[in-house]
């Protein structure tokens, strides 16, 4: 794995010019940003139900959007919404769809759990723990069979990992030799659950063998280890070689949800995992060789908080959906 | 289209009218692929795909691993990203492994993205008793998806309707799926040649009649027009409504027919209790059709217990013509 | 046993109640487990096993992984092995995943295998919108489980049922499957001490009333009470009937009253179409009652639609008090 | 591997007494003319709905249950007939069974696919593949918490393997450390489909790394090959080890069902499979290892065809179910 140190220059600075490595790290600002501004409001009471926050994990959603166009496909989660803004999503549509608005992705219809982005390429978060895994491969075979040359980023995290949908999915994508990759996103708990309770192999990566795909387990919080190791398997999907399972090690600074009280890990822990930090990381790694200034990276730290809190307010004053619409797209052509 | 102007005396059974549309639909829409197990050289377990295989290819004609979850899901989101999915369930009694895909994700997408997407697959589902394959492979749940909004449910009884139809299905941008009853694939009947599609949310009037109303689906249309032409005999002419839909029903085609005979019996296969005849029955007594009614509306349905082995037990756990002949008398000659 | 020797004026909420029958189920009888997803030092997603994994150990309370097909198919194999394992769904829609385990094999194997084992295993199922969760996360499926001969199925809509039918449904050698409303958990009531139970197929007259019969379930008999309440001030005395039990259904508790009334209103939070109340007024359609009634039978249930994040769309999409009111109003103001 | 050449003592002649072996030889000698008979039976009308012979797998079945007491238990599959016969079932209740007789194992109500033997410890065939999976777990779940000491065989084929069901079961006896013995009978095929064409992985044994459990791939032709394997996996089951993955290597001679017409595979290659009929290979071990005489081995031959022609002919003539009794064992304690 490649680390920072000046004298050995990461995949990232080799790979991508400095726009695209100052635009990953605006993203990962503007994650963190937007989190913390949809924790806000849902305290505010702006927010209904409930969400799942990917604090900590910026890395490992831009890292493995880089290798993707537009025309590429994602499949997302309940812990959606870094993967949403890493594939290009306007916040204050996303805004607009947790504050319910018809301005929202999903016409407020879908909520934090069912955000998406069509046109960029996201099929949608999840609400069903490995509801993504097959629909990924489907898209995949879209892609092979129409000749389209996208490939298919399917993010997932350790807990789906346990679920038969995981299994039937990588088996089906590997035997029909699909363009698709598995991103797993072993955040250590599913839920409460740790993976040491719930999963009977030490690395979800060594899955990879059961399917005969190549397995690969980085550091989810270095965005060059991510991104190095989704790129190599895009460009392996994209010439016709198949899938790939990558587990992406890092690490949820919030709770489950918002009713989660933390009970199954340590103040320890998690301090230990807020040290590594994924931002800082990125930023000290652009700074270090010469992307950036460090000046430069802070301004992008502001642009995101005032880009957040102008999307917050623009969406807030949106329109709401008109209840004569309840049965409205339902099917197809039910539109009012 | 229109079949009328194309129409020539020739009969199909009721699996080839099912080939001869799904061939139709490969010829003239690459979009379109078929997916099941054991549909290609196998030819289907009931031989309804035969040789599309050979016609139209591997890669058009998938034989799936036995993953009827996974499988399922990769229609979906095949079907979400440019494909027309015909999915065959070998058994409809699997689907009970897919519930996830057809009821969260292929029935609901469309709406949680607030219309952004359309889902449209079509599932085969061979069902039904009479086979002597016992409890776990001769269910008739039809009922569970006519409760699932964005879901469309048919149930042909002919080998017209059967390929028209599935026609039908292939043009709803909406998932549709098909009930084709296991005993009817070898029943042939007349089948107009080319492509032509039967509505769906249409029911059909098999035969007119003034003393009451059957509604009847699937074998059972044929079973009641069976006892129909014995009630003629005693000078007891039933109508016999082919439901063909159970999801959306046809409305008005029950309640005009109700409101002229004054008196309903639903026959159908599946489990008596909360199966499509409770529908017919509450829809009639909820609607102006009710103050036309003579007596109570009968229902004849599957027996409360799973489908038996031994073949006299299986045939008694449902309707048989001589229950459709003793209801139908209580009826007519009941009070006025 | 019965409870009325033993009652002591005591409140608890209907989620300490749940808690304090498997509390009492697990110190009395070595056989009962608990299995689910976070159940135990999470507490369960809704709070309700609570601490029950601290006084009963992690061999007992048991936390499995995001595996619901197999989590429920090892729920079966265990009771069909001398365990009562009480199995529970995070959510109800998740079940969705285990269809095949509950519905092929739990509710089939005694008859398939003509008596030879029994399979007591209690499913606990969450279930109701008015979360924001949205669509997949909403959902009212109890009807499914209905329409299958084998299972029994359970709504306790007040605590003191919620702990007895718990217990029944434990002292019950064929599975139960117990759904449970998230709004509900929170809800207070009084309960007895100690062990009871409260009868499977029985339901429960919670106001008597002339003047229509308001048969309703799970928390829509709040509402009906709310709205009977209001009824009496206009001199509408509204019989409000707490179903109970889906299957199998009190069809003497529901007949008698509507030969009393003459008049019938099912409200129920699940899809209208094919849902409970499509089985109440099919009942009592085909019945002697029918000659009683005096207007046609009205039926109030969720929309055609998923269940939608908006929440005055999420509002709009089930009966509300204002609905039941209406529809009262129109059916005992009808024609006698 | 042992083989069966004299200067090398096979594990079956030092692992168990003449009395064991003589009684493996005369199980496989009776599951080959069960199954003949049964196919017999079936052409001559006797028997009702399909059925899965396992004609050439005999050795595997045997084999697998060497190590087990009438405590221990098995989760047999729909081509369970030779599963059923080696855990020590009576062939004429099981000949009563296929002619749907009330005096068969499951009173004439499940047929070939639910055949039973719960006194001897089959749970019973299974109608869904991967079925008996989950419950097999549940089966060494209910073992390890009552103390029984007992270990749970489960069988289930190569095409099983790529059900969600496999994985979450595998998953969950591994990180609970269960009981259990996973016995994969590949045949090479899943009704038509071939592993090379459905499994991504070379050998299935391959796949019990992703749970953490050992794997072998056996002969499953060598009746001794597939003891050792299963007595070893069994021993460390017992000992409190947790569960084993054992790939027995077999061939189906006959096909899938009565419908297959065997156009997915070779004329040449069946032959060369019949070449290697496991109970000739296990007769010429016994005789070469002073077990029996050529004459004894003969003789369990014809003394085989006798008892099941007795078989046959016995349960022909016994009662068939009272159609009056339909309902009967639907729930506990609805006997008639
Ligand atoms: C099929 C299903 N089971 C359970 C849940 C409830 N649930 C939502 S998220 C979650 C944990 C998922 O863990 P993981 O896959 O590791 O993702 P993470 O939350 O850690 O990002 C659970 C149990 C669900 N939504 N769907
Ligand atoms: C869930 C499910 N899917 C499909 C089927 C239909 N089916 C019955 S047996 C079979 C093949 C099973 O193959 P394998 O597991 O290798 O067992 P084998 O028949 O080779 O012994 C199939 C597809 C089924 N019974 N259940
Ligand atoms: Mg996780
Ligand atoms: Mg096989």
């Amino acid at each position: 794995m490649p680390d920072a140190s000046a004298d050995n220059i990461p995949y990232a600075i080799r790979a991508y010019g400095p726009d695209r490595l100052r635009d990953a790290l605006r993203k990962m600002h503007l994650i963190r940003k937007f989190e913390e501004g949809a924790e806000d409001s849902y305290m505010r009471g702006l927010i209904h139900g409930t969400m799942h926050l990917s604090i900590g994990q910026e890395a490992s959603a831009v890292g493995a959007c880089m290798a993707l166009t537009d025309a590429d496909k994602i499949t997302s989660t309940h812990r959606g919404h870094g993967h949403c803004v890493a594939k290009g999503a306007d916040v204050e549509r996303m805004f607009a769809e947790f504050f319910g608005k018809e301005t929202g992705y999903c016409r407020g219809r879908g909520g934090s759990m069912h955000i998406a982005d069509v046109e960029k390429g996201n099929l949608g978060a999840n609400g069903i723990v490995g509801g993504g895994l097959p629909i990924a491969v489907g898209a995949a075979l879209s892609a092979k069979r129409l000749g389209t040359g996208a490939v298919t980023v399917c993010f997932f995290g350790d807990g789906a990992n346990n679920e038969g949908a995981f299994h039937e999915a990588l088996n089906m994508a590997a035997i029909w030799t699909l363009p698709v990759v598995f991103v797993c996103e072993n955040n250590r708990y599913g839920m409460s659950t740790s993976t040491e309770r719930s999963t009977a192999v030490k690395s979800i990566a060594d899955r990879a063998a059961a399917y005969s795909m190549p397995g690969a387990s980085v550091d989810g919080n270095d965005f060059s280890a991510v991104a190095e190791a989704v790129d190599t398997a895009v460009t392996r999907a994209r010439d016709g070689n198949g899938p790939s399972l990558i587990e992406s090690l890092t690490y949820r600074w919030r709770g489950h949800s918002k009713s989660d009280r933390n009970r199954y890990r340590s103040k320890e822990e998690i301090s230990d995992w807020m040290a590594q930090d994924p931002i800082p990381r990125m930023a000290r790694m652009l700074v270090d060789h010469g992307v950036l200034t460090t000046a430069e990276a802070d301004a992008l730290d502001q642009d995101a908080a005032d880009e957040i809190a102008r999307a917050i307010e623009a969406a807030r004053s949106q329109t709401d959906p008109n209840t004569m619409d309840l049965l409205r797209d339902v099917y197809t052509g039910d539109a009012a | 289209m229109n079949a009328q102007t194309e129409v020539k005396p020739r009969e199909l059974s009721y699996a080839e009218a099912i080939r001869e549309a799904m061939d139709i639909a490969l010829s003239t829409d690459d979009r379109v692929i078929l997916m099941g197990e054991d549909i290609g050289v196998y030819g289907g377990a009931f031989q309804v795909t035969g040789d599309l295989v050979h016609r139209h290819g591997e890669d058009r004609v998938i034989d799936t691993p036995i993953s009827e979850l996974g499988g399922a899901g990769v229609a979906v989101g095949a079907a979400m990203t440019g494909l027309k999915p015909i999915f065959e369930f070998q058994f409809s009694d699997f689907a009970t492994l897919a519930m996830e895909q057809i009821v969260n994700q292929a029935a609901k997408v469309r709406y949680m993205l607030g219309g952004a997407v359309s889902v449209p697959v079509v599932m085969r589902m061979p069902a039904g008793s009479g086979t002597g394959a016992a409890a776990q492979h001769s269910q008739s749940l039809e009922a569970w998806f006519g409760h699932v909004p964005g879901l469309k449910v048919v149930q042909p009884s002919t080998p017209e309707d059967a390929k028209g139809l599935l026609l039908a299905a292939l043009e709803d941008p909406d998932p549709v799926l098909i009930f084709e009853h296991k005993l009817l694939y070898k029943t042939r009947g007349p089948v107009p040649d080319g492509p032509y599609t039967t509505p769906i949310g249409k029911a059909a009037i098999r035969r007119e009649g003034r003393d009451l109303t059957i509604v009847a689906t699937s074998i059972m249309v044929h079973k009641a027009l069976e006892a129909a032409a014995q009630l003629a005999d005693d000078g007891i002419e039933a109508e016999i409504i082919d439901l063909r839909t159970i999801r959306p029903m046809d409305r008005e085609t029950v309640l005009d027919s109700v409101r002229r005979t004054g008196r309903l019996l639903c026959v159908y296969e599946g489990v008596k209790t909360l199966g499509i005849g409770a529908e017919i029955s509450a829809m009639v007594a909820e609607s102006d059709a009710f103050d036309y009614l003579d007596a109570p509306i009968l229902r004849l349905g599957g027996a409360e217990s799973p489908i038996p082995y031994n073949p006299a037990l299986e045939k008694a756990a449902i309707p048989q013509v001589p229950d459709i002949l003793d209801a139908a008398r209580s009826l007519a000659t009941g009070r006025t």
